[in-house]
């Protein structure tokens, strides 16, 4: 998988593991969204739902998505479509200035390293079975 | 406390002039109430007073708005209003719009508040549902009992400043705008019943009517394309370079009217993009590229179109950005049809 | 499968050397339950305290609530796979004390939710303002992590409710209801000539504060799957999320299921209630496509002509939503959904994530974006430093008089999927 | 913006890079083009090859707007 992140815990986590290759940009959640766009426009297709978790777009500011590996031929709409809808939905929440706590950050990623793990597991499953089964 | 003081707006037929052959009059005015001013005096009780009614034939409206709408807030205005009533016009269509148009003037350019009722299906409701209080009324003049019973209420609630609640509550036509409210009834309990009507083929209200299915059907063909003016629209954000209206990098909440008259092409450093999604190089490059004017220009002059009309609009927004650009192009459409543009090509990147 | 439940209703509660109930009052021993919790070595304190209805008491952060019940005739006990063994429950007798809650509190992560106020402006808002509460405030062992911070205080809950439910065993109910859901085929002999309806759940399931049990299996490992409707009055069910309260079902809700019950209510009449489907709201794409494979087919199967889809959760679980709805309807099976709505401060936003053509009824839950003055409480229980940074509090929103001003969504239970409370939107 | 026009009574041809969104948002004339980036163009190409690549797509729009349709229609560029 292919993960896309701003979360430098997802980055720590997923660097030991060769099958994963992290995408990481220290950016702002927005700006995640729109990275993940341009990777959509350029063949890969997501894996995971953008809008992830229950923490609100303009409340936390994590966000790691799953992609595949490789670029297809040509444009997966159902991709396009979610992550427009995704962007289109993080821009309905009126953006927010407040301090965010060393521990509030932590825990922010903390949870979207959890949204993101559960990904992984249900990633592996496929991908292994699908390389037992050719 | 002060009486509430009222000017009712209604057509020739309300006001008993005439139908159909006295729908030319112009606007005139009357002291106090009229026709159905009546029963609304009487809705209003102690708290409100019908100090006059402009009444207007419904054709006069139609055709000669540009001079009739001045002329009837002239009257509103100098009558000192508090709050216009407009109609109800239930199921006819021109006084529905004319209604409308009346309504949301007095509110616009005259600062008072604005009231009018219809049947949903009149297109007058479609116009200024999001614009005016629309009490929802039956189809016919049958309604009018119970269209005063609605309109007074919220009239005052309106004038008063009270919160206002959700359509359902007040019995006005959706505007688009979400009002939570308590209902009778728990949702789950609203399921199950939701769910009996619809096994039972009966009629059932979705709360929430899913967004922008509504589907246009297609225009006729246009006869003829070499005799035809054809405007240029774009979403791809092609700006005078500098962006003189500083339209923002997506999802646009602006859009801008660009002159084309004598220009052939669009030369890089004259014009540029403003969207901010893509790599805008090769649009700054050459903007033709996303709004083809050198080759409208080449079909102009080959004749393969009529014309190309003056104006381009541009604004920025990705494809699903529905909601800004219904506004925008609801405010465009109309300089196109005053100017007979009779075919539109839009560019989306 | 037949469940008789016996309920014992409760009008208040209060302190007392022995735990008991006595002419409608809960009378609680603090330190037996205070016992009993902090025999999980990772909870290194618990107080307790109590809210009744009208006070000027705020709970908050709340973590679950949870009614108390015992299982007193029938197979299995409360909640199972997790505080009792695992067993299918639904039948037999189980005893309430309807009108009594325990709500937990206790910060897990930094931007925790969950407003109950038992007066004011937001009592309307959220169910168990008028409910009799015993409250724990939890504090995990240092260095625990937030995994396991979550069990922890997941676990006492339960615990603690069970407790109390047990005092229940030996009272006689004032009612009791019964409800019955027969094997499929039995149920189509009986109500032959009745539509045949179900309910599909969808169970919130993606991580941290963000998961559902049942019968302990967390929800995003299942497949869609089939329960007796009155296994979820038995704790079938558990709540192991809260993020984002309004529309978060906590345990308690999943007892009372509203819709299992207005289903009920009008089984045998006007339609037959065949069963009951969860399905899932998983992160991960192809779980989605699966699941939702999965449940139009249950659904198929079932032979059902009419169904209720509830939603838990905004955002993603839009997709799912209307992939439910897409795919049951192109079954040939009518479905009503409940969902609530993000519709933006001002109410004019688009309210879902997802639309799709064949949710054509849809049942509003509100919109959750809705702001609302909250006066100040002459008590706090848990700690009011979190509203300011929940997902439904203002920046600033903490006046100088004491009110705070937040959004709806903070409020627990608010805008239940469900259909628990009464807000709408139009 | 494209359903607007179209309910003004003003036909309008959707020039478009993604055409699924295109069919989404309510287009009922269709015409693909490029890429993102540059719709109307290819900078692969030299600015005569693009000008003719971009008078083949204008000419299918027009095309597109001189036929009668009934429901909505992807006009392939030829």
């Amino acid at each position: 998988m292919l993960v896309v992140s701003n979360n430098p815990l997802v980055q720590s986590h997923l660097i030991r593991e060769p099958q994963h290759t992290v995408a990481y940009a220290p950016v702002s959640f927005r700006d995640l969204l729109i990275l993940v766009r341009d990777k959509v426009h350029q063949g890969h297709v997501l894996l995971t739902h953008p809008l992830s978790g229950s923490v609100k777009p303009n409340e936390t500011l994590y966000k790691s998505i799953g992609m595949t590996q490789q670029p297809q031929a040509g444009l997966c709409v159902d991709s396009l479509l979610l992550i427009e809808e995704a962007i289109l939905a993080h821009d309905r929440f009126p953006p927010r200035t407040r301090e965010v706590t060393p521990q509030m950050d932590a825990d922010f990623q903390l949870v979207d390293w959890t949204l993101l793990q559960s990904a992984l597991l249900s990633d592996f499953a496929r991908t292994r079975g699908a390389s037992a089964g050719a | 406390m002060q009486k509430i003081r009222i000017v009712h707006y209604i057509n020739q037929f309300f006001a008993q002039i005439g139908g159909e052959e006295m729908a030319h009059v112009p606007p005139q005015w009357r002291e106090g109430p009229v026709g159905p001013g009546l029963a609304l005096a009487a809705a209003f009780g102690q708290t409100a007073e019908i100090v006059g009614t402009v009444i207007c034939g419904d054709s006069y409206f139609n055709e000669h708005t540009s001079e009739a709408l001045p002329e009837i807030l002239d009257m509103i205005k100098a009558a000192g209003a508090d709050l216009l009533i407009a109609g109800p016009a239930f199921n006819a269509g021109r006084y529905g719009v004319a209604c409308g148009t009346v309504a949301k003037a007095a509110q616009d350019e005259l600062g008072i508040k604005a009231i009018t009722g219809m049947y949903v299906e009149n297109p007058g409701a479609d116009m200024f549902a999001q614009d005016v209080y629309i009490i929802s009324t039956r189809n016919s003049a049958a309604g009018m009992r119970d269209a005063v019973k609605k309109l007074a209420p919220l009239a005052q609630k309106l004038v008063s400043g009270e919160p206002i609640g959700a359509s359902s509550e007040e019995g006005y036509l959706p505007r688009g705008i979400r009002v939570n409210l308590f209902e009778k009834d728990r949702g789950a309990k609203r399921a199950v019943e939701m769910l009996v009507r619809k096994l039972r083929g009966q009629d059932f209200t979705t709360e929430y009517p899913m967004p922008d299915f509504d589907r246009v059907a297609p225009q006729p063909a246009v006869k003829n394309i070499s005799r035809a003016k054809v405007a240029l629209v774009t979403s791809g954000g092609i700006v005078p370079f500098g962006n003189p209206d500083r339209i923002e990098s997506s999802n646009a909440s602006r859009y801008g009217r660009y002159d084309l008259e004598n220009i052939m092409d669009l030369t890089e450093g004259k014009w540029a993009t403003a969207h901010g999604g893509y790599d805008p190089s090769y649009a700054n490059r050459d903007a033709d590229r996303v709004l083809p004017v050198d080759v409208m220009r080449e079909m102009e002059i080959e004749g393969k179109i009529g014309s190309l009309f003056r104006y381009t609009y541009s604004t920025v927004g990705n494809g699903t950005a529905v909601k800004s650009s219904k506004a925008f192009a609801d405010e465009f459409v109309k300089e196109l049809i005053k100017e007979n543009v009779q075919a539109v090509i839009l560019t989306s990147t | 499968m037949r469940l008789e439940l016996g309920f014992i209703p409760i009008h208040d509660v209060q302190f007392a050397d022995t735990s008991r109930v006595e002419d409608g009052v809960l009378y609680v021993n603090a330190e037996d339950i205070k016992a009993l919790v902090l025999k999980d070595e990772h909870i290194s304190s618990v107080e307790v305290e109590l809210a009744r209805p009208g006070e000027s008491v705020r709970i908050t952060p709340v973590k679950d609530v949870v009614e108390p019940r015992v299982k007193v005739d029938g197979p299995g006990g409360m909640f199972p796979g997790t505080v009792s063994r695992v067993k299918t429950v639904g039948q037999g007798r189980t005893h309430v004390l309807k009108g009594a809650a325990v709500v937990t509190t206790g910060k897990i992560v930094g931007f925790q939710e969950g407003i109950i106020d038992m007066s004011g402006a937001g009592a309307q808002y959220t169910p168990f303002s008028k409910t009799q509460n015993v409250v724990l405030i939890l504090r995990p062992q240092d260095g625990l992590s937030a995994h396991e911070h979550e069990v922890a205080v997941r676990l006492a809950g339960l615990k603690a409710a069970m407790y109390l439910g047990e005092l229940a065993r030996e009272l006689v109910p004032e009612t009791i209801e019964t409800y019955e859901t027969l094997p499929l085929l039995e149920g189509l002999k009986q109500h032959g000539d009745l539509p045949r309806v179900g309910y599909v759940q969808m169970l919130q399931s993606q991580g941290l504060l963000h998961d559902t049990y049942v019968y302990g299996v967390d929800a995003k490992k299942i497949l869609p799957t089939i329960l007796y409707p009155t296994e979820v009055m038995d704790g079938a069910i558990i709540s192991g999320n809260c993020v984002s309260a309004c529309d978060k079902n906590p345990t308690y809700v999943h007892q009372n299921n509203p819709i299992v019950h207005e289903l009920y209510a009008r089984h045998g009449k006007d339609f037959n209630f065949c069963a009951m489907i969860i399905t899932n709201e998983n992160v991960y794409l192809a779980d989605k496509v699966r699941s939702s494979d999965w449940t139009a087919k249950l659904c198929e199967f079932l032979g059902l002509e009419g169904v209720i889809v509830s939603e838990e959760g905004f955002g993603n679980p839009d997709t799912d939503l209307m992939m439910n709805s897409r795919k049951i309807s192109e079954k040939g099976i009518k479905a009503v959904l409940l969902t609530d709505e993000y519709a933006g401060r001002d109410g004019s936003s688009q309210s879902l994530a997802d639309a799709h053509v064949s949710a054509d009824a849809v049942v509003s839950a509100g919109n959750a974006n809705q702001v609302i003055t909250l006066p100040g409480m002459d008590r706090v229980i848990g700690s009011e430093a979190y509203v300011g940074i929940i997902a439904g509090g203002w920046d600033k929103n903490k006046m100088e008089d004491g009110t705070i001003m937040v959004e709806i969504q903070a409020i627990t239970g608010a805008t239940s999927e469900v259909g628990f409370g009464y807000l709408s939107a139009r | 913006m494209v359903k607007e026009i179209e309910r003004a009574g003003i036909p309008v041809v959707h020039i478009c890079t993604v055409t699924p969104i295109s069919l989404t948002v309510g287009a009922n004339r269709i015409v693909p083009a490029v890429a993102i980036p540059h719709p109307l163009g290819n900078p692969a190409l030299t600015m005569a090859e693009e000008k003719a690549l971009r008078r083949k797509i204008i000419l299918t729009a027009l095309k597109a707007l001189s036929t009668d349709i009934t429901e909505q229609t992807v006009f392939d560029v030829e």
